[in-house]
């Protein structure tokens, strides 16, 4: 897997890609959320379990929410044993994805770095370091010189408000264009006879003890033998109809891009700190994030004071990008958790799957979860890359807690 | 080159003086008051860029921000990437090239000032064509506060791009009058070169003001080169006029095709003459006035190209008069030219069917497909749009409050109506804040509207030129086309979102400014549904690119994030001191003597607190006044520990932990007073604790009679460490008795200095004998002078955070934030002692009790000693289970804790590190291993308290 | 008895103040004494032991013998004095709130008073107050704790018309506030700094 | 950004606040009685509807009181902003 070129086009959107079929009035499996985890896991029910008398319910568009919205960070490098186990499983994923749905979607390995500018953000950065390695995951340590040579517009300087002290370095890591891996999913899932449905807005849900036996839609009642939940930042206006009660909060997220640039940027720099991460896309636009908006939001929109203090962090860290252009903000919803870890599993509910609660790591997540989840709707039995990550384990005690290991979010 | 293209006269430019610029290396000239893209256009020059996926030579097309074509890059005076001709004022040695589609940033940093201001106004009007000056006058003659913002050079809008007249005089006579009018008024605050790019919630518009770019080399260095305008305004009235629309057909997208009224502009704000020979295209009336007014200042006018079947009767007579051909029922099927245009290939055209066509000489192809309201700020605002079948074009749908369109932004195309309208508008606004109106508002009188011919709707000509559309752009910024869209509909695509992301229309410079509603019109075609259903995708801010420095604004470099420095930090500096951030406080890691480094400078400063006397500065700490009579019961539930049982005058270290049961800060506690505490938090957690505390006291027990109060700033404190230390103290505050009877150990006795309170307390964070030092930061110097003085004999020394460190581990003192992380309780710490049995409840108890707290692998708090007696861990290593052939099995390694403090001890003569470590206290005697750059470094597991375990060095 | 030396954040910064315009001036006032005070309600006995009227009305303050009482909240208040020693002040106030079920802390030195006066004033606190300080609305006797750049402040309006200005601000931040000041007040100098 | 209306000082912008999620959570009278999934629900568990909500906010940088407010999480638009101590407001 060569990186592409910055600045080299986009290769074509294939002439087919999916019908837009009238529902059927039933189906083995009903996916509610057509974004990236609902068609990777309507793709794998095809491909690695034969299933394929299914739906994805989607409300607006397909990939519309946060696939079509996020930053494309794509890495493995998470602190705790069964967080990077379920990434290092979706980026081993990513590096065969453009054969497995012939479909170019640009993933390109070159690598994240992760900054360090305090000594305790150099002692959590070697710490996640020392973990993933021991977990067979690529990760290094890099001094500012060595930070400097992989992207040598990181102001390295140290008469910065908030030096340079290292880095965190995980060359598999890299980006991919969200569209064309949202579209290469539902092509293959639609190849396979799977029904995407957009427009098809959930209302409700028909109980019978501990099953759901019908989702009420826009577009008719639908009975389905399994249901699987894959509504990121709206997962608790479903999980509210079924009376589930489940620890998320939705927040607005934004990012942005500027105009397209020469390459100037070669890697993926994410820092904490100073808060802003930033690549260069294929087509050479600067794409940026920062944190969360602090309240409740389902607006798909922040506030800008967030992207102007952005936009600081980006010219202090990168003094080059003084004149890039802003050219575009839009705002997603995350679905965050009490332990920054997503929640996969039963719920109280026989035959409802729960996906939801990856808060900023939902993208990077998408083959993985993808896989794991079809494998647990297949064996109706939690994959093991997803076991650790049930709603139990805020009554039990037992959080995968990756705020300790804060320095990287997103 | 000469300006070949520059009409003998008119024109708003000073023709008086010349300026010189290069673009693509070729010196050129031009006036102050045109654009570059003026300016090019006056020497002839119409092709600017290439066209970045197809190579395909582009050229101006436009006159101002809605230019699809003129991107270059300037390099003179500064780089800047991918700005529009038509918006570059040009000035004195503007050097500039076209672009092929990527911009370059410079490689040096930018040494230009950027500023953001914040305003309110009662009314806040965006543009400064006819409707918003009328909205402006009324506004500020009824003595409202007025912000007038334009994104144009001077105001006038569409009156500066034609021949108008007001009163029977020239419009732009009323437009000098109401801006001078406007200057008189003290409440009024007009910006011209400003753009209002965003709006959001509550009145709250972004502008960005151009403030010296204009001004070239002349700029000056202190003054701000862009600024954004952060204005909050009760009433926004949006004046924002119209972008026109092209009509797609086969090579439109040659240089020499441009927008109809673009042309105008070029004729009569510039004096540009941007072409010889024209053709027009239209598919309405407005067109025409192009045509006349290239004609009557010489332009050979070749034909107007009407789409509609009758044309406009009107209109054709007055060209037939001037003796320009009409031709009605008739479109533009194509062009000819490669750097530019020069024939329009012209058809008969009826039923949606094109008829056989020929070829028209043309240098100048002059397109008008309608108007497209500038409806930005009002989608922005979540205005909901609706499509408008007569025009093509999408209307605001709703009323908001507080925000009204008014103008061409709104569907009101004629002058009359404008002026008419924006004093409307603008009386609306008023009544809602209840402004009373002005008692004379007159507005000038506007010929007489005439109705002009409907308008047809038509997004694209067929193509008849076998292309099949594909080159028939709809975005020329992207290289996108009829083709495209048909492509992206063929393959299943519904939803314009889909569309937009298939083809990439709408996601370059201009973001859609002329090709959006085409292809919502074009889309719909495509699927045979109504143009409302297809619906435009989103409009985003910001509506015109903004720099990022100009968002960053001042806070950068030392401003970028504000340090926060205790009173002695002059001190500091002089005495040579390495800071370290913690959180915004600069504090003094070490202090280096000459040629020393770290490891000498900490091992020096941590003998000297351990055998003689040392010195910090510990005025970061957080301190909180918490009083009150229920201040006891306060602390009872907040700390993990009783905090009520303390007697004044004492001393208690605490616990306080989430309601998780998890630590978030430790300190100690001081009672002053039977009613009054002063509590001690980590530097990182005082802003964070004091939240803490007034959330609880406020929110949950408001009865409670406390108060919390930050007084992290009003006391310096001086931790003096050391078994010389009671020497020290003793001689600056003889009046105190500093024995061990009269002064025990975590007591406090107040005392004064020359007449100021000092606060003494017997507080050690070290293990050592010590006295921390409290006094108002106004005497801070002076008695850390003393301090100094009083302990010279002793060799006293100051040391940084990092010995502090070293001193505290070596005692198993644990930093919250270092030797934590959110998931460690006061059991993990070993601190059951500090969790009360006897309290019923405090926050974070009952999560003691879930099952994962009983897990005998919980990780807890040990010491680790490297056998080898040399290495010192790296902070941050992993544990892993002795492994006896030295060498890691293959991955996953199972993981035992990590190392969370490490230091090499003077005192114990070795390395030492404190870690969290899986059933640590059931290991201690154990050897582990941690894997260092390759090796694996045995290590044995102890208790974590490593230096005088009995604490028998306390008393001193 | 020997003075004890006393300094402020801001000795260093005399130089760089004189060289601003008439139009910004800032002036250094450190050393005042304050006490933040806590009140449940305000009793009349309250108004007599203290010696004001503390203002009940939101972002105002109002004289208070040497100093002022400044509104800080619906129970707490901020009052300054010029004349009296941190510990007498807040020994005083104590003893007049404390049996009326309030409290008083010493907090001196948590801020630092800066005066800002000139035509131009409100310009530079424009760059990086949200808040209107147009006359009209914010006049004399108005008050505010809101954020000044990045700095917390507390703002007090001294003029009716706008051009005086006192500004308190955390002491550790003292620095950064000058600099962000004279940084704003740039444009307004005929002879910038270097 | 947003104007927030505190209930004493009057709108500020959305910056000089801090938001406190769900309002009308009452710290349980006697922990120590619940089950561990009825603790669990007091410390983790938060209403998330997309709507109305009543959330609470802390005016920070000014005058430091909580106060709670009805907003909606679709439009974000304040409904009402009311005090500690007065009932929560119905909304038609």
């Amino acid at each position: 897997m060569s990186p592409r070129t910055p600045g080299a086009d986009l290769p074509e959107h294939p002439d087919s890609l999916w019908r837009s079929p009238e529902p059927e009035r039933s189906y083995d499996v009903v996916i509610v959320g057509g974004g990236g985890h609902g068609l990777a896991t309507a793709h794998y029910l095809a491909k690695n379990h034969g299933i394929t008398n299914v739906a994805v319910l989607e409300k607006g568009w397909l990939a519309g929410g946060n696939m079509a919205r996020n930053t494309t960070i794509i890495r493995s490098n998470y602190l705790w044993d069964e967080s990077s186990a379920i990434y290092e499983h979706a980026l081993q994923l990513w590096e065969g994805l453009e054969e497995d749905l012939g479909y170019p979607i640009l993933f390109s390995q070159r690598g994240v770095l992760n900054l360090a500018h305090t000594l305790q953000d150099v002692r959590d950065s070697v710490r996640r370091v020392e973990a993933n390695k021991l977990n067979g995951i690529d990760a290094e340590w890099l001094e500012p010189d060595e930070v400097r040579k992989i992207c040598p517009v990181v102001n390295t300087s140290t008469d910065i408000r908030y030096p340079v002290l290292g880095a965190t370095y995980q060359p598999r890591a890299g980006i991919a264009k969200h569209d064309y891996v949202a579209w290469g999913f539902a092509r293959r899932a639609d190849e396979a006879g799977i029904d995407l449905v957009q427009d098809c807005e959930v209302t409700g849900f028909d109980t019978d003890g501990d099953r759901v036996t019908g989702v009420r839609t826009t577009r008719g009642t639908i009975s389905a033998g399994t249901v699987a939940l894959c509504a990121a930042g709206h997962t608790s206006v479903l999980t509210d109809m079924l009376g589930i009660r489940v620890p998320v909060q939705s927040h607005p997220l934004q990012a942005l891009v500027s105009e397209l640039l020469e390459p100037v940027h070669p890697t993926v720099v994410m820092s904490n700190a100073v808060h802003v991460y930033v690549s260069q896309a294929h087509k050479g636009e600067l794409v940026m994030g920062a944190g969360v908006d602090s309240y409740n939001g389902y607006g798909q929109r922040g506030a800008f004071h967030v992207i102007e203090r952005q936009m600081a962090a980006a010219v202090e860290l990168f003094p080059v990008f003084a004149r890039a252009h802003l050219l575009r903000t839009w705002g997603g919803i995350v679905d965050t958790t009490p332990d920054a870890s997503p929640i996969v599993g039963r719920t109280p509910y026989d035959n409802v799957y729960l996906n939801c609660g990856w808060g900023t790591g939902g993208f990077k997540a998408t083959p993985g979860i993808g896989s794991a989840l079809a494998h647990t709707i297949a064996h109706d039995e939690p994959h093991p890359y997803v076991a650790p990550f049930t709603l139990d384990r805020f009554v039990t005690g037992a959080l995968v807690d990756e705020h300790g290991a804060a320095a990287v979010a997103h | 080159m000469t300006s070949t293209h520059r009409a003998p006269e008119g024109g708003r430019i000073d023709r008086a003086t010349t300026v010189e610029f290069t673009f693509d290396g070729q010196t050129l000239t031009g006036h102050p008051g045109d654009t570059l893209a003026s300016a090019l256009l006056a020497s002839g020059r119409h092709r600017v860029a290439t066209s970045t996926k197809l190579g395909r030579p582009r050229g101006i097309a436009a006159a101002w921000a809605e230019d699809p074509g003129g991107l270059v890059q300037i390099e003179e005076p500064f780089p800047e990437p991918m700005l529009l001709a038509t918006t570059v004022e040009l000035h004195d040695g503007l050097a500039a090239h076209g672009l092929p589609g990527q911009g370059r940033l410079a490689d040096v940093p930018d040494s230009a000032r950027y500023d953001a201001v914040h305003h309110h106004a009662d009314v806040l009007v965006v543009g400064a064509g006819p409707a918003g000056l009328a909205a402006a006058l009324t506004a500020a003659r009824a003595g409202a506060r007025v912000a007038l913002v334009d994104e144009q050079s001077e105001a006038g809008g569409s009156l500066l791009s034609g021949t108008d007249r007001l009163d029977g005089v020239p419009a732009l006579r009323w437009v000098a009058a109401a801006v001078a009018e406007l200057a008189g008024h003290p409440e009024v605050l007009h910006l011209q070169r400003t753009t209002a790019f965003g709006s959001y919630d509550d009145g709250f518009v972004l502008a960005l003001e151009r403030r010296t770019d204009h001004l070239g080399a002349a700029a000056p260095k202190h003054v701000s080169r862009q600024r954004v305008w952060r204005i909050r305004a009760r009433s926004i009235v949006v004046a924002t006029g119209a972008h026109e629309r092209p009509v797609v057909f086969a090579d439109n997208d040659r240089p020499g095709i441009m927008l109809a009224g673009a042309a105008r502009t070029f004729l009569h704000r510039y004096g540009v003459l941007p072409g010889r020979q024209a053709v027009v295209f239209t598919t309405n009336d407005s067109a025409y006035d192009a045509a006349l007014d290239l004609h009557r200042a010489g332009v050979r006018v070749q034909a107007v190209v009407d789409a509609r079947p009758e044309g406009s009767p009107r209109r054709r007579e007055e060209c037939e008069h001037a003796g320009i051909r009409v031709l009605s029922g008739a479109v533009v099927t194509g062009t000819q030219g490669v750097e530019r245009v020069t024939h329009a290939l012209v058809a008969p055209f009826a039923d949606g069917e094109v008829g056989a066509g020929s070829a028209i000489a043309c240098d100048l192809l002059l397109v008008s497909g309608g108007w497209n309201p500038a409806v930005h700020l009002f989608s922005q605002t979540r205005g909901r749009l609706r499509y408008d079948e007569a025009l093509g074009a999408f209307l605001p749908g709703e009323q908001l409050d507080g925000l009204a369109v008014t103008g061409s932004a709104a569907g009101v195309f004629d002058l009359a109506g404008c002026l008419a309208d924006g004093q409307r508008v603008a009386g609306a606004a008023l009544g809602a804040l209840a402004i009373p109106p002005a008692g004379e508002d007159r507005l000038p009188t506007a010929p007489e509207p005439v109705v002009p011919a409907a308008p047809l709707v038509l997004w694209r000509v067929p193509d008849t030129s076998g292309a099949e559309g594909s080159t028939s752009f709809v975005d020329l910024q992207r290289d996108a086309t009829v083709a495209d869209i048909a492509r992206a509909v063929g393959a299943g695509l519904r939803s314009i979102e889909h569309v937009k992301r298939y083809t990439t229309i709408g996601t370059a410079h201009d973001q859609g400014k002329t090709s959006g509603v085409l292809t919502s019109g074009i889309t719909a075609e495509l699927l045979g549904i109504p143009v409302q259903d297809t619906g435009t995708t989103t409009f985003r801010p910001p509506y015109t690119p903004v720099a990022f420095a100009a968002l960053a604004g001042r806070d950068r470099g030392r401003l970028f994030d504000p340090e926060r420095v205790t009173a002695l930090h002059e001190w500091h500096v002089a005495a040579g001191a390495v800071f370290e951030d913690v959180g915004q406080w600069k504090r003094p890691r070490y202090y280096p003597q000459p040629g020393e480094d770290m490891e000498a400078a900490v091992l020096r400063e941590c003998a000297a607190a351990r055998t003689g006397v040392g010195v910090l500065d510990g005025s970061t700490l957080g301190k909180i006044d918490v009083q009150g009579p229920d201040a006891a019961v306060l602390l009872d539930l907040l700390y993990t520990n009783l905090m009520s049982s303390l007697k004044v005058g004492s001393v208690r270290y605490g616990v306080m932990c989430g309601v998780d049961g998890m630590v978030i800060d430790d300190g100690t506690v001081l009672r002053l007073a039977e009613d009054r505490f002063l509590v001690l938090t980590t530097t990182g957690g005082a802003a964070k604790i004091l939240d803490w505390m007034e959330e609880w006291a406020q929110t949950e027990w408001p009865e409670l009679r406390v108060h919390c109060t930050s007084v992290t700033e009003q006391w310096v404190t001086l931790p003096v460490v050391g078994p010389r230390s009671r020497d020290v103290v003793g001689t600056v505050f003889p009046q105190v008795d500093v024995s061990t009877e009269a002064f025990p150990f975590m007591t406090w006795r107040d005392t004064t200095l020359d007449g100021v309170p000092v606060r003494l307390a017997r507080i050690s964070f070290s293990g050592e004998l010590a006295f921390e030092v409290y006094v108002n930061p106004w005497y801070a110097v002076a008695v850390w002078q003393r301090l100094l003085e009083a302990g010279r004999s002793y060799g006293i020394t100051p040391y940084g955070t990092e010995t502090m460190h070293v001193l505290r581990a070596e005692k198993g003192y644990p930093i919250i934030g270092q030797d934590t992380d959110g998931t460690v309780t006061p059991h993990d710490l070993g601190m059951a002692w500090a969790v009360s049995k006897k309290k019923p409840d405090f926050i974070g108890k009952r999560s003691f009790a879930r099952p994962a707290n009983s897990d005998p692998l919980r990780k807890q708090l040990v010491g680790l000693l490297p056998v080898d007696r040399q290495t010192v861990l790296p902070e941050g290593s992993q544990i892993v289970e002795f492994l006896a052939d030295g060498r890691l099995p293959p991955p996953p390694v199972p993981m035992l804790g990590h190392v969370t403090s490490s230091y090499r001890s003077a005192e114990l003569a070795r390395p030492f590190a404190l870690a969290l470590v899986k059933g640590g206290r059931s290991r201690i005697g154990e050897t582990v291993h941690v894997p260092v750059n390759g090796t694996l470094v045995p290590v044995e597991v102890t208790g974590p308290v490593l230096v005088d375990p009995e604490g028998a060095r306390r008393d001193g | 008895m020997a003075e004890l030396l006393r300094t402020h954040p801001l000795e260093g910064w005399s130089t760089r103040v004189e060289r601003l315009p008439d139009t910004v001036r800032i002036t250094v006032e450190p050393y005042v004494a304050m006490v933040d005070v806590r009140l449940g309600a305000v009793p009349a006995e309250a108004s007599a032991a203290l010696g004001v009227d503390l203002p009940t009305t939101p972002n105002t303050w109002v004289p208070a013998g040497t100093g002022r009482a400044v509104w800080f909240g619906p129970d707490e208040w901020l009052l300054t004095s010029t004349t009296e020693a941190p510990e007498e002040l807040e020994a005083r106030v104590r003893a007049a709130v404390v049996p009326l079920g309030g409290s008083a802390t010493d907090v001196s030195a948590q801020r630092i008073g800066l005066r800002l006066t000139g035509a131009r004033v409100r310009d530079v606190l424009a760059k990086g107050c949200s808040i209107d300080l147009h006359p009209r609305v914010f006049g004399r006797g108005s008050s505010a704790q809101t954020t000044l750049g990045q700095a917390g402040v507390v703002l007090l309006a001294l003029s009716d018309a706008g051009d005086d200005h006192g500004v308190l601000v955390r002491s550790s931040l003292a620095g950064y506030l000058a600099d962000w000041l004279l940084d704003a007040a740039l444009e307004f100098t005929t002879t910038p700094a270097s | 950004m947003q104007l927030i209306a505190c209930p004493w000082c009057g709108p500020r912008e959305e910056v000089e606040f801090s938001y406190g999620g769900q309002a009308h959570v009452p710290y349980p009278d006697d922990p120590g009685a619940l089950s561990d999934e009825e603790w669990a629900h007091y410390v983790f568990f938060r209403a998330n509807p997309k709507g109305r909500f009543a959330e609470r906010w802390k005016h920070s940088a000014g005058c430091r009181r909580w106060f709670n407010a009805i907003r909606d999480t679709a439009t974000y638009r304040f409904e009402r902003v009311y005090r500690l101590d007065d009932p929560k407001p119905v909304i038609p």
